[in-house]
């Protein structure tokens, strides 16, 4: 497994992205309340361990796919913060220009082909995409984050197979935060979740998704497959939710589980854990290097303009088709 | 009478056909949790074999239900998301659709897909804010839009009791509203039956869905200088094209209110088929989303794309060519 | 495992089964190129022991779901091969009363669910069948055929979780017949057939696909499970297609496998080696009796009337609703 | 010149547009083998990193091309059932026609979708006998039914070098007509733009697809009586309705022959687009299949869903309104 330049940096710039993610998604979850974000967001809170450990391993020029709960992704693989709040936010600054939101973020001067909010859907794109980067004679690694719940679509089972057959430079990052929604993984799922990749020959195993450098080092070994040419790997991250499925839920105050059961998984914060191996005034650098940075983002993005209304059609069509618009 | 919300109107329908017909059953995405509030007290009430949480498997649900009413259960089926039934549109509309007649008879499949929550929702994007049932018309699934919380549970006991799959759309839209009325008192809604939400005489405005309150709203608005019918044709396949035609005889003008893509939408087939042969005495129009629409995040340009009051208004008093039309362009 | 009432009865059932099949695909293959039978056929010769074998291990009131390949499956189960011909040849006396044809009969009077022509799609209709029916107190089973082809097939992988998951009363049937139309299944599936249905719980066998008594032994227990209410199974039965893909091969003469190859595996007949565990007499009475059951069922077929061209539109809406036609 | 077929010229734009740009792939069942013959020879040609056989696994191969557009390469599927589009329907509608817009204009996705054989294949009955191109239309995404031999040519190469998803329909009923034509000099077709494949200036008949040989025949039989104008559109979505405009200038008369189910169809948006803004001096007719049809087996059964010429004629006369329609009442 190659070793990261220097392991003090990776200790620090592996704390530095949980932290960017939490603190993120605090931000957020305060615009949400106040109104400027409209519609909600799925909050990572809890699973900041896997977007960092997972980008860390990844070059610049890699891919990934996201999700619907995919801010931590974007995050991780290096968008400007500020541009990410902004399209939380709706605005003309945003990374999709205000088109996409919080569940469909892309950037792809930084490799990341967009988030999906439908389940599963964006596993074959990834593996297209990786498969399209070896055509070209790149060694370029796609990774494919998903959730628990996607293991049950079809759509990523037949990419699981077109993956093992055709070797693709593609890591099947699953992080099973324990429930899709309400519904538990293990009411969901029969067999296990390795289990489904191995059934394809695909390398997979189970990774602790609360602690940062697991998930970096299993993600370094499955990269350094596929950038050999020794195709597709499934990692398993176990993690839990902390916060709600959604910020809709904090006005329905579901019964799926337990407060008990929250505090209990809380008491293994992959915060905690990445921050306890720094000395605190490195970590106290660091908070207050990223207080700044979200300070100044949110400045940005709510002082950015909304889109003007006339250009709700603009690209529709890359080739700039117009067709109809609403009266004839 | 009470008051009541549309949601809590397909909450009470379900449930009281469940009561009525052990032979319903509810499959879908976390209904035990009850998430979209649809299906909510329903685990308590008909236990766990009644009421399944799937996994989010879309095509294999879909046709898990096909099979079950073959062996003679009715389910229902709740999709979160209307592009879900994207991902079954094999299973509805080349399986379940084609089984009578591809049997020869010797079967039905009575299975009811509930949309929750479709066209757009403020925040949730492109994804989440497709509004396709002219698909279904045009395959030919059976496909009902309620507007009002009584149609919500007059048409969601029909479409449970049809021997054929039926599909409702319940749209975001319409969702919050709230009526006066007594469930016990409502009779179901015949498929394929519209009703003239508000008689007039100069023109009328076929609206679906949750349009049908904007609808309403434009023709008190105008109530002084245009006599405008709202007709609400309730289910989008089959339609009610007596219905259409009756309300023509009287007002002779046709203007169509539709939230979706305006090319071979169910807007156009109502224009077309009162160009073939009802009684227009001025050119029919219609007010949709743009041709192949994605609506896109920013609430400004979301907006933009779903048609307006504004919209319809001027299409009507075009339709009526009244000189209040020149009115509303200067003023 | 259950044994069968009488052994020696078992067998000449078996082998009647498999001739019965053989003979009335080699008739229907004359009514194609005569033309009596428009579109083709995609001919069952060489997997007969698959439908003898799973069927003669079901009741009457099992049920079964069929595909494109399905005269086997549907002769099998107990249709009568007199109607099954006639809708065949699209008459009215057929069994969807000519709506269906070859890729789609259907005879709920014994059980026959129908067959579907595409692939994998039949499945989670035949468990949901499978789960009402145990819903219903009944404790029949419903048999799922499909090919190798449909274990690529997404909804299919998906049922496989479902039927698990709820311990549903089914059998899935894969008849690895070695070809996907022209595809190899080694070419299109990663990993083993048998390893995707274990990878969630279900047990799963290799079964010699041209034997038709092991294929009943394997069914056998396979439905004892499934009535004991121990969920699904799944039977991967190797065999090999020794005819076209479809009729229409016949024109097109393919390429993708030898003539050495298929004279190669028709040396492992079904029906020799069925036809081998009876006397030269029982089998030459059997192969009789067959010829002039055949012969009165073409008879019957090529005598029965067309479809009246405006009837065309009847059940399409199983409560008769009747919707407008062609011309406004 | 030479004696070509449609199969041919898609074959030919495939191969030369492959050879023209190292960016396009195919994938698709079968397709090394050529089953439908539409890839023949290319496994020889460009090698098996550009001719992909797929497993059957049509939504996960759709995605798949989606990605590999992503990355810049051009990529065509095969279909070889129009049905098997609803198994891609998510990936089609809700993907990849939706990554321009929802990304702000960063991606686009030139995918081609080629089906070969749409429409009705005598004895594949009803699973095998679907016209969905109304269904893409609907939701935006670009859609062709050629129905010439240099039009499917000139229109895949199109399609094949557009920068967005092209869905292209070539009919089984088209798929054996021939040709003198010399592929060399045929231009690409733009999309969008329709052509009169015969003037006339009584009535314009739009026909879609093979239909359009169909209505070229009844022009001719009526050429004494009626002069029929019959207009292909080529592309119907983005429909070229300023083509249709200027027909209808000429003959102010239209009916519709359209091979696809008849509510919210393309047959229906024609009328409607028409009836809000054109020419029209008598009402628009269509042909079509009947509402929400599912074909059946039995040949005299599936004929008699398809719009058929004798429909056409008598819909042009009574379009007409000319003496000729008593005549054919009553003879
Ligand atoms: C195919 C599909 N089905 C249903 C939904 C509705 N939905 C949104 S998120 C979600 C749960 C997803 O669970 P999981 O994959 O474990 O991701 P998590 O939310 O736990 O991060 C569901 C059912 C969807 N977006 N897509
Ligand atoms: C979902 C789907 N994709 C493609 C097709 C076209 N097709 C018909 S049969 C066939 C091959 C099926 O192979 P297999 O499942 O092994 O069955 P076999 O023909 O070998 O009996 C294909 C690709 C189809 N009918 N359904
Ligand atoms: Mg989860
Ligand atoms: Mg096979």
């Amino acid at each position: 497994m190659p070793k990261p330049a220097s392991a003090e940096l990776n200790r620090a710039e592996l704390y530095r992205t949980v932290r960017l993610i939490r603190r993120f998604e605090e931000r957020a979850i305060e615009l949400v309340r106040s109104g400027v974000i409209v519609g909600g967001i799925h909050p990572y809170i809890g699973q900041e361990a896997i977007a960092a450990g997972v980008c860390a391993a990844l070059r610049r020029d890699d891919f990934i796919t996201s999700t619907h709960r995919g801010h931590g992704h974007v995050l991780a693989k290096g968008a400007d913060p500020a541009r990410m709040l902004a399209e939380l936010a709706g605005r003309v600054t945003g990374l999709n220009r205000g088109r996409g939101g919080s569940m469909h973020a892309a950037d792809f001067a930084v490799g990341i082909l967009g988030a999906d909010a439908i389940v599963g859907a964006a596993a074959p794109i990834a593996a297209g995409a990786a498969w399209a980067s070896r055509q070209a004679g790149a060694d370029r690694v796609t990774a494919a984050f998903f959730g628990d719940g996607a293991v049950n679509q079809g759509v990523l089972l037949e990419t699981f197979n077109l993956a093992a057959l055709w070797r693709v430079p593609v890591v099947f990052v699953c992080e099973n935060n324990g429930f899709a929604t309400s519904t538990r993984t293990g009411d969901a799922v029969a067999g296990t979740i390795v289990g489904r990749g191995a059934a394809f020959g695909i390398p997979a195993s189970t990774v602790d998704g609360m602690d940062p450098e697991s998930v970096h080092a299993a993600t370094a070994e499955a990269v350094a497959r596929a950038r050999a040419g020794d195709g597709p790997s499934l990692l398993e991250c176990v993690t839990y939710r902390f916060d709600a499925h959604h910020t809709f839920e904090y006005a329905a105050r579901p019964r799926y589980r337990s407060a008990e059961e929250v505090a209990a998984a809380r008491a293994r914060d992959p915060l905690d854990i990445q921050g306890a191996r720094l000395s605190e005034a490195a970590r106290a650098r660091i908070d207050a290097e990223i207080e700044e940075l979200l300070a100044r983002a949110v400045l940005f993005a709510t002082g950015s303009p909304h889109p003007d209304p006339d250009s709700a059609l603009d690209y529709l069509y890359a080739d700039g088709t117009r067709t109809r618009s609403a009266v004839g | 009478m009470a008051n009541q919300s549309y949601l809590k109107a397909l909450n009470r329908a379900l449930g009281d056909e469940m009561a009525r017909d052990p032979a319903v059953c509810v499959f879908g995405e976390d209904v035990r949790s009850a998430a979209t509030n649809v299906t909510a007290g329903l685990l308590g009430r008909f236990g766990p074999q009644r009421v399944l949480d799937t996994p989010i498997s879309e095509q294999a649900f879909t046709g898990f239900a096909t099979g079950a009413a073959l062996a003679g259960l009715r389910p229902l089926i709740e999709y979160q998301i209307p592009a879900l039934l994207f991902l079954a549109f094999e299973q509805i509309a080349d399986q379940a659709h084609k089984v009578s007649l591809m049997t020869g008879g010797q079967a039905r499949v009575p299975v009811t897909y509930l949309v929750t929550g479709s066209g757009s929702r403020e925040g949730w994007a492109g994804q989440h804010s497709d509004h396709p049932y002219s698909l279904f018309a045009h395959v030919g699934v059976k496909t009902v839009v309620p507007a009002t919380v009584r149609d919500a549970y007059g048409l969601l006991v029909s479409a449970i009791r049809d021997d054929d799959p039926v599909v409702l759309f319940a749209p975001s839209g319409a969702m919050r509203r709230r009526e006066e009325v007594d469930f016990a008192e409502v009779a179901p809604v015949p498929l394929g039956v519209g009703r003239v939400q508000r008689p007039g005489t100069q023109v009328t405005v076929v609206a679906i869905g949750h349009l049908v309150h904007d609808a309403l709203a434009v023709a008190d608005e105008l109530a002084e200088e245009i006599s405008v019918e709202v007709f609400d044709p309730r289910t989008v396949h089959p339609f009610d094209w007596s219905g259409l035609a009756a309300s023509l005889e009287r007002t002779g003008r046709l203007v169509v209110f539709d939230d979706a893509n305006r090319s071979c939408g169910i807007g156009g087939e109502v224009l077309a088929t009162a160009a073939e042969g009802m009684r227009l005495i001025a050119p029919p129009r219609r007010v949709t989303r743009p041709d192949g629409a994605v609506l896109p995040f920013a609430v400004q340009l979301d907006r933009a794309l779903q048609p307006s009051r504004e919209q319809l208004r001027a299409a009507i008093l075009a339709s009526v060519g009244s000189t209040q039309l020149a009115g509303a362009a200067h003023g």
